[in-house]
């Protein structure tokens, strides 16, 4: 069954087409890996899914609803939470309210001015719990702004999961790490995702093609292929257009 | 009514220039920089004060020459020394910083110059009627004010459009980082500018402190106009703010010329309420009444509907 | 159990006040302190919490203090009957609906936008507060009498003191709930959506709404404040909502410092007293008032309770004690640095006529005093400046990590 | 809160008890304390200039009439107390209730209207709240007409002639010039802009019906950049003069942008002198700035009043002799606190109702008893620097007086309905 299905998405940024009628379904439960050279248009379509940029034509839908060209926190609010190539915490707050205010909404607390955060003992106990699992348990009352970069990054996971989404959308998630941080990286995204859909960007082929149960080609706006890793792998277009220079470009070059 | 019209659209028009020499150093700073300097009118104060001083020592024309520089140069003090620092707090921090700078620029001045009004001339030369029309005498002195303005409209047009520097300034505009990365000193290019800004603000007060009085509340007046024209005509763009400028000059001079109000509409509306209603403040309302206030107004309304202004592409 | 000590404190304080001074002047400053204390956490909430830098927060404190006054008419004149402790309530009302208003609009975006239309609407609704006389009372502005309402518990509010109890109480209450409403999802959020706006719509809130109940949240504290306001002059002109008293709660938040909650209150203080004391002793008090504005820009960017905070580590470690004696070696020729620059200001000011500086008494007409000031003012620059090496030492000492990967609180 | 409240009270009854008593100890030995006056106006800011100067000429009169003359009430010294109000409302209360605390009982203050209207009602209901405690609110330059109208009190007494009683003078004035056939009215943006409108319509029409009045226009106060969108409605309109009110900057740029444009009418206004106004004006506004005020102005009508004058010139280089009436109210309330041998403000009120009193510049001054309002003979001045003996922001241009009217012509009704305080 799929969660989450594009059809016939465009987007075009004055004349320039950037997503061509792109076609893409997502199952429920899948590892999804969205992979192409630079300038594909790989994060501009994860803007579009995520309600960041509004579609110029076709439909997404999430769990049968359509969710094109909805504002972002109502697309967050169905259980479609994303994490962001360029670290994009609350560098004020501390490590732990970070998490927390990801869980907040899920949480049916909202707006609300009569709960006091406080009191909300079950949710700060998530959220301690949540932060041991991503490592953070330590740097807890730490302002984010001022944790290590790979810490920084593993805090943008963690409020991207904090909502307990069902599909997690992740850019780039290891992009600048070094190799021993990729590592651990990997193994916390396998952790947290477990019994969730991900979708995900990754340059990196050794994580892709470790991580994902399918991958899609994303070339000029256009999906050429969208298949296991085996076959995508074996798919001579997909040699053609990417894969050739990928061994170059999979030291983690970043996107444009 | 043909005399009112004329000498209205003249009266805008000289407003509306030099409420463009203002906003354009305020446009520069901002573009290149990212803040809108709420001290930018203070400096046009600062501008006719210099010019006041030295006026009084060595005539008009010395004034109009040497305090612009003063004022640039203390712009470029301000912008080294003090807003640099505070750049790193974000533009917030910035912004208040100018509106501090505001305040105490207007302390400074009543500390130095006193709270009075300044006795501060147009030069004789100057003083004569351009030429008189229905009965109403233009002064020279204004078609000098509309002369400077243009010249430095023209001016700034060519240095930005034609002169290397204002390629570069352009860029950095639009590409600060790579303008950064290609070897030129941005922080040097942010100094100038903001002198240039400052010192365009200068010329302003030289020229209008004659005409507009010159005041301790010189700046308050005109200062949050400034920031309406710049808004409006949209952050960063000089043609929006000429635009803006002109047409702010031109409405608040056909607003006060006009005599039509809310009487005029209630009429046209068959309307008629008693001097004793409630809202009788409303109903005996008048254009001129409110001329001054409708750029805030006009401010209000366009930041609602179209909060990159006229011309603007940026937000923020 | 802290944090329950600094409440009980804080009230204690309040209403300790008026037995420790007690003249009418006191009373009054007082009074003073309590309206500012709450306008200024309002404005907090919207600049230190929510990010929303606004140019034009009087228009909620003085629409909410003028229905205040208006209500108190309506009290006068058994238009309607009920006490007048509750008159602050009908500020904040009006705040509220007021803020309701304006921020449908205006909290859109925060930054340049906002700031752009509040100072618009600031500007129009203080244009329109002279135009539309019947409510305003054009400048004259509109005056009541507080003491028509049902006596409470057989308080009548003849005195200022009274008044000064019921404030307090006031401040107390909306200090507890200002305090409560950080701590609330929507309180936080407004953290969130300043630090990141963008991130916290991809978890669900919009930054907007988020933005639009901290407004109007503000405006409510706000309008309690004008209330109290209302209550404490018995009558409000225009001034009270246009840019200088906007302004003047912008200098009172930054200076105490935005980013704590103490902070303001800090500055309510500080300004409060500047204004109603250093007022009598020099003309130029404004002028200090800005040099002080611009010097905490510039150096103190958190304000003065950023400064008490950055102790918290030396606190924690116990080493606050070794800071005091290179604070006294740096801070005495400072401050005599400053007061020969202050001295030298008030020496220009009153050129001609001999003026009492302190225990001194100064002539602008004596070269002596002149060579004397500067004398003094070289010494202490140069001893200040000599002095620094040692206080950044101290100051290093006592802030030292003991774990070098432990980050504290900058 | 109801234990509290009478504590409260119980302490300040017994504070003021104890206060009392050593009051009266000490009254009875040292006779010779001080008579300590407020004077609360802008010291800072931006009237900064007009207060400072109000404030050395109360300060001149109280030296040099009195306390170098041995003092008052049998040798006490007169002590001004300034008191630093900023022109604001707000801070006005805070100085009041400074002056109150500090046993201040009576009160000079003259700028802005605004001012002291809140300062009026607020001494009012102190009155009312503090029995014994009386303030007295001498003032000495605000003109709003409703002060000794509508909202006249036994607490107060204005030493300047109110707008309309000028505006009358004013009238009789233009009245008397055929050459005036339209009028043009401009004026700021509220009560005292609106008084001078509304009254000089009124009377206009009474005087002259023949008078047409083409324009009546309303701008905000301190928001106008360049008056020369104005004036061109004036040019249009054909109008033969310009009556105004306004003051500060506003006055002198609409000033400036009406000789700017060439047009050579008279303005008829109130406050176009001093305080660098004259100076700015200079060759310019000569024969063409006509005000009403209630000083003589030039020539000086005793040779009294010219050494008084001088001598205060030679003190304060800096500053003119700018409200006479300062010294006037100065000395009538010393006159009275005299007569009822007295610093009470109660007694004073009594005493200085229906005071007659003739002053340095030799004119009789009534200070009329049903509404507090002085009666005092009004004089126009026109804006010149011919004959002028004494001259104003040392720029050799100055008032020379062109028109009087005595005391009596000046009087008009007033609808006060005094509520006095028994005692």
């Amino acid at each position: 069954m799929s969660i989450l299905s594009l059809h016939n998405v465009s987007k075009s940024f004055g004349k320039t087409e950037i997503i061509r009628g792109v076609n893409l379904d997502i199952q429920a439960g899948e590892r999804h890996a969205i992979i192409g050279p630079n300038g594909a248009g790989k994060s501009t379509l994860f803007h579009l899914i995520s309600g960041k940029y509004q579609l110029s034509s076709g439909r997404i839908t999430f769990r049968d609803q359509e969710i094109q060209n909805r504002p972002p926190y109502e697309i967050a609010r169905l259980g479609l939470a994303r994490s962001f190539q360029v670290t994009n915490i609350f560098p004020r707050l501390s490590v732990f309210e970070n998490v927390r205010c990801g869980m907040l909404w899920q949480q049916g607390l909202g707006y609300s001015f009569r709960h006091l955060l406080g009191r909300q003992t079950e949710l700060n106990a998530r959220a301690i719990h949540l932060l041991e699992e991503i490592n953070l348990a330590d740097r807890a009352d730490f302002p984010a702004g001022e944790l290590a970069y790979a810490q920084q990054r593993a805090l943008e996971l963690g409020v991207a999961i904090a909502s307990g989404a069902d599909l997690i959308m992740l850019d780039e998630p290891v992009a600048g790490m070094s190799l021993s941080e990729a590592e651990a990286a990997v193994s916390l995204i396998r952790k947290i995702t477990k019994g969730k859909t991900l979708v995900m960007v990754e340059h990196d082929m050794n994580i892709v093609f470790d991580i994902a149960d399918r991958i899609s080609v994303l070339v000029y706006g256009e999906i050429i292929a969208s298949d296991s890793p085996q076959a995508v792998r074996a798919n001579p277009k997909v040699q053609e257009a990417y894969l050739g220079e990928a061994a170059l470009a999979a030291a983690g070059d970043n996107d444009a | 009514m043909l005399e009112v019209f004329v000498f209205s659209t003249l009266n805008g028009l000289v407003t509306g220039l030099l409420l463009f020499m203002l906003a354009s150093g305020l446009t520069l700073i901002f573009s290149m920089m990212g803040v809108l300097n709420f001290a930018h009118a203070s400096f046009y104060m600062l501008g006719a004060y210099f010019a006041y001083s030295i006026s009084l020592k060595l005539g008009f024309w010395a004034g109009l020459l040497v305090a612009p520089i003063l004022v640039g140069t203390f712009g470029a003090l301000v912008e080294r020394y003090a807003l640099r620092r505070v750049h790193a707090h974000g533009h917030v921090a910035e912004l208040v910083f100018t509106f501090g700078l505001a305040f105490l620029i207007e302390e400074a001045v009543q500390f130095f110059w006193g709270a009075d009004t300044k006795n501060y001339q147009s030069p004789d030369l100057l003083d004569f009627p351009l030429f008189t029309l229905f009965g109403q005498e233009f002064s020279a002195y204004r078609g000098f004010m509309i002369t400077i303005s243009v010249g430095i409209f023209l001016a700034l047009y060519y240095v930005l459009t034609r002169s290397r520097i204002g390629i570069i300034i352009q860029a950095a505009i639009t590409h600060p980082h790579t303008v950064a990365s290609l070897g030129h000193n941005v922080p040097l290019i942010f100094m100038a500018v903001f002198g240039v800004g400052t010192g365009l603000a200068g010329v302003a007060g030289v020229i209008a402190g004659p005409v507009l009085t010159t005041f301790p509340g010189m700046a308050v007046v005109l200062g949050s106009i400034v920031f309406v024209i710049v808004v409006i005509g949209g952050l960063g763009s000089l043609g929006g703010a000429f635009v803006a400028s002109l047409m702010i000059g031109l409405l608040q001079s056909y607003a006060i010329a006009s005599n039509l109000g809310m009487p005029d509409l209630l009429n046209w509306l068959g309307l008629e309420f008693s001097r004793d209603h409630p809202l009788n403040d409303l109903w005996t309302l008048t254009l001129p009444q409110i001329a001054p206030v409708l750029p805030f107004l006009l401010l209000v309304l366009v930041l609602i509907f179209r909060p990159t202004g006229l011309a603007g592409k940026r937000e923020e | 159990m802290g944090k329950f000590a600094a409440w009980v404190g804080y009230l204690i304080v309040l209403l300790g006040l008026p037995q420790l001074f007690d003249s009418v002047l006191a009373i009054t400053i007082f009074n003073q302190m309590a309206i500012a204390i709450v306008f200024a956490l309002s404005y907090n909430m919207l600049l230190g919490q929510g990010g929303m830098l606004s140019f034009g927060h009087a228009v909620y404190f003085g629409l909410g203090g003028f229905m205040a006054v208006h209500a108190l008419i309506m009290i006068e004149f058994e238009t309607v009957y009920f006490s007048i402790t509750l008159i602050p309530l009908v500020g904040g009302l009006i705040g509220l609906i007021a803020a309701v208003f304006v921020g449908s609009f205006s909290t859109h975006k925060a930054g340049t936008v906002f700031a752009m239309i509040s100072l618009g609407i600031g500007e129009l609704v203080a244009a329109s507060s002279l135009i539309f006389v019947s409510f305003f009372g054009g400048e004259a502005g509109v005056s009541a009498d507080r003491t028509f309402g049902p006596p409470f518990f057989g308080v009548e509010f003849f005195q200022d003191v009274e008044i000064y109890y019921l404030s307090a109480g006031w401040v107390f209450v909306s200090t507890v709930f200002m305090y409560l409403f950080t701590q609330t999802p929507a309180g936080r959020m407004a953290n969130a959506v300043r630090d990141n706006p963008e991130r916290a719509e991809f978890i669900g809130y919009s930054a907007r709404r988020v933005r639009f109940i901290s407004f109007c949240t503000s405006g409510f504290f706000a309008g309690v404040a004008g209330g109290l306001f209302a209550l404490n002059y018995e009558f409000i002109t225009e001034e009270n909502l246009n840019a200088v008293t906007s302004g003047r709660v912008l200098l009172m938040a930054y200076i105490g410092g935005l980013g704590y909650f103490i902070g303001p209150i800090i500055g309510a203080v500080v300004l409060t007293l500047m204004n109603s004391l250093l007022s009598n002793y020099t003309e130029l008090w404004m002028l200090y008032l800005g040099m002080m504005f611009v010097l905490t820009v510039l150096f103190l960017p958190r304000g003065f309770a950023g400064f008490i905070m950055m102790h918290q580590t030396a606190w924690l470690r116990g080493k606050l004690s070794s800071l005091f004696l290179p604070y006294l070696i740096t801070g005495t020729p400072a401050i005599m640095f400053g007061g020969s620059i202050l001295a030298a200001i008030e020496m220009l000011h009153h050129e001609g006529e001999p003026f009492g500086f302190l225990f001194l008494t100064l002539d602008s007409g004596n070269t002596l005093h002149w060579l004397a000031l500067a004398a003094v003012g070289a010494a202490s620059y140069f001893a200040c400046r000599r002095s620094l090496g040692q206080l950044n030492v101290a100051w290093e000492e006592a802030n030292r990590m003991d774990n070098p990967t432990e980050g504290g609180p900058g | 809160m109801k234990r509290l409240h009478r504590s409260i009270t119980f302490r300040i009854t017994l504070r003021s008890l104890l206060a009392s008593l050593v009051l009266s100890f000490f009254g009875s030995i040292s006779a010779q304390e001080p008579v300590r006056i407020a004077f609360i106006d802008p010291l800072s800011g931006t009237f900064a200039s007009i207060g400072t100067s109000g404030l050395k000429q109360l300060q001149y009169a109280a030296d040099e009439l009195f306390n170098s003359k041995g003092g008052i009430l049998g040798g006490r010294m007169i002590e001004i107390v300034p008191l630093d109000n900023k022109q604001s409302p707000t801070d006005t209360q805070i100085q009041f209730r400074r002056a109150v605390s500090e046993g201040l009982r009576i009160i000079f203050q003259g700028n802005s209207s605004a001012v002291a209207n809140t300062l009026n009602s607020t001494i009012s209901r102190h009155n009312r709240r503090n029995p014994g405690q009386e303030i007295l609110q001498i003032n000495y330059s605000a003109v709003d007409p409703i002060l000794t109208n509508e909202q006249c009190s036994f607490w107060h007494f204005r030493f300047d002639a109110h707008a309309v009683m000028k505006l009358n003078v004013l009238t009789d004035y233009i009245a008397m010039n055929p050459e005036i056939k339209k009028i043009y009215i401009i004026g700021q943006d509220y009560s005292f802009g609106q008084v001078v409108s509304d009254t000089s319509i009124e009377l206009l029409r009474e005087k002259r019906p023949d008078i047409e009045i083409v324009g009546n226009e309303f701008h905000p106060i301190g928001q106008v950049k360049d008056f020369t969108p104005y004036v061109t409605k004036i040019v249009s309109s054909d109008a033969d003069a310009v009556i105004t009110g306004n003051f500060g900057a506003d006055m002198v740029s609409l000033a400036r942008s009406i000789i700017d444009s060439g047009l050579d009418i008279p303005i008829y206004t109130f406050y176009a002198a001093y305080d660098g106004i004259t100076a700015t004006l200079g060759a310019d506004g000569v024969d063409k700035i006509y005000l009403v005020h209630n000083d003589a102005g030039n020539p000086l009508p005793s040779e009294e009043r010219l050494a008084y004058t001088r001598n205060f010139k030679r003190l304060n280089p800096n500053n003119d002799m700018t409200q006479f009436r300062i010294t006037n109210a100065l000395q009538m309330l010393v006159q009275a606190m005299e007569a009822s041998q007295s610093t009470d403000p109660y007694d004073i009120a009594l005493a200085l109702e229906d005071m007659r009193f003739t002053n340095m510049s030799g004119e009789e001054l009534w200070m009329r008893g049903e509404d507090h309002q002085i009666i005092q003979p009004l004089h126009i001045s026109v804006h010149t620097d011919q004959n002028i003996v004494v001259d104003a922001d040392n720029s050799g241009f100055g008032l020379y007086r062109d028109f009087s009217v005595p005391g009596d012509e000046t009087v008009v009704d007033h609808s006060c309905r005094m509520r006095r305080p028994r005692r």
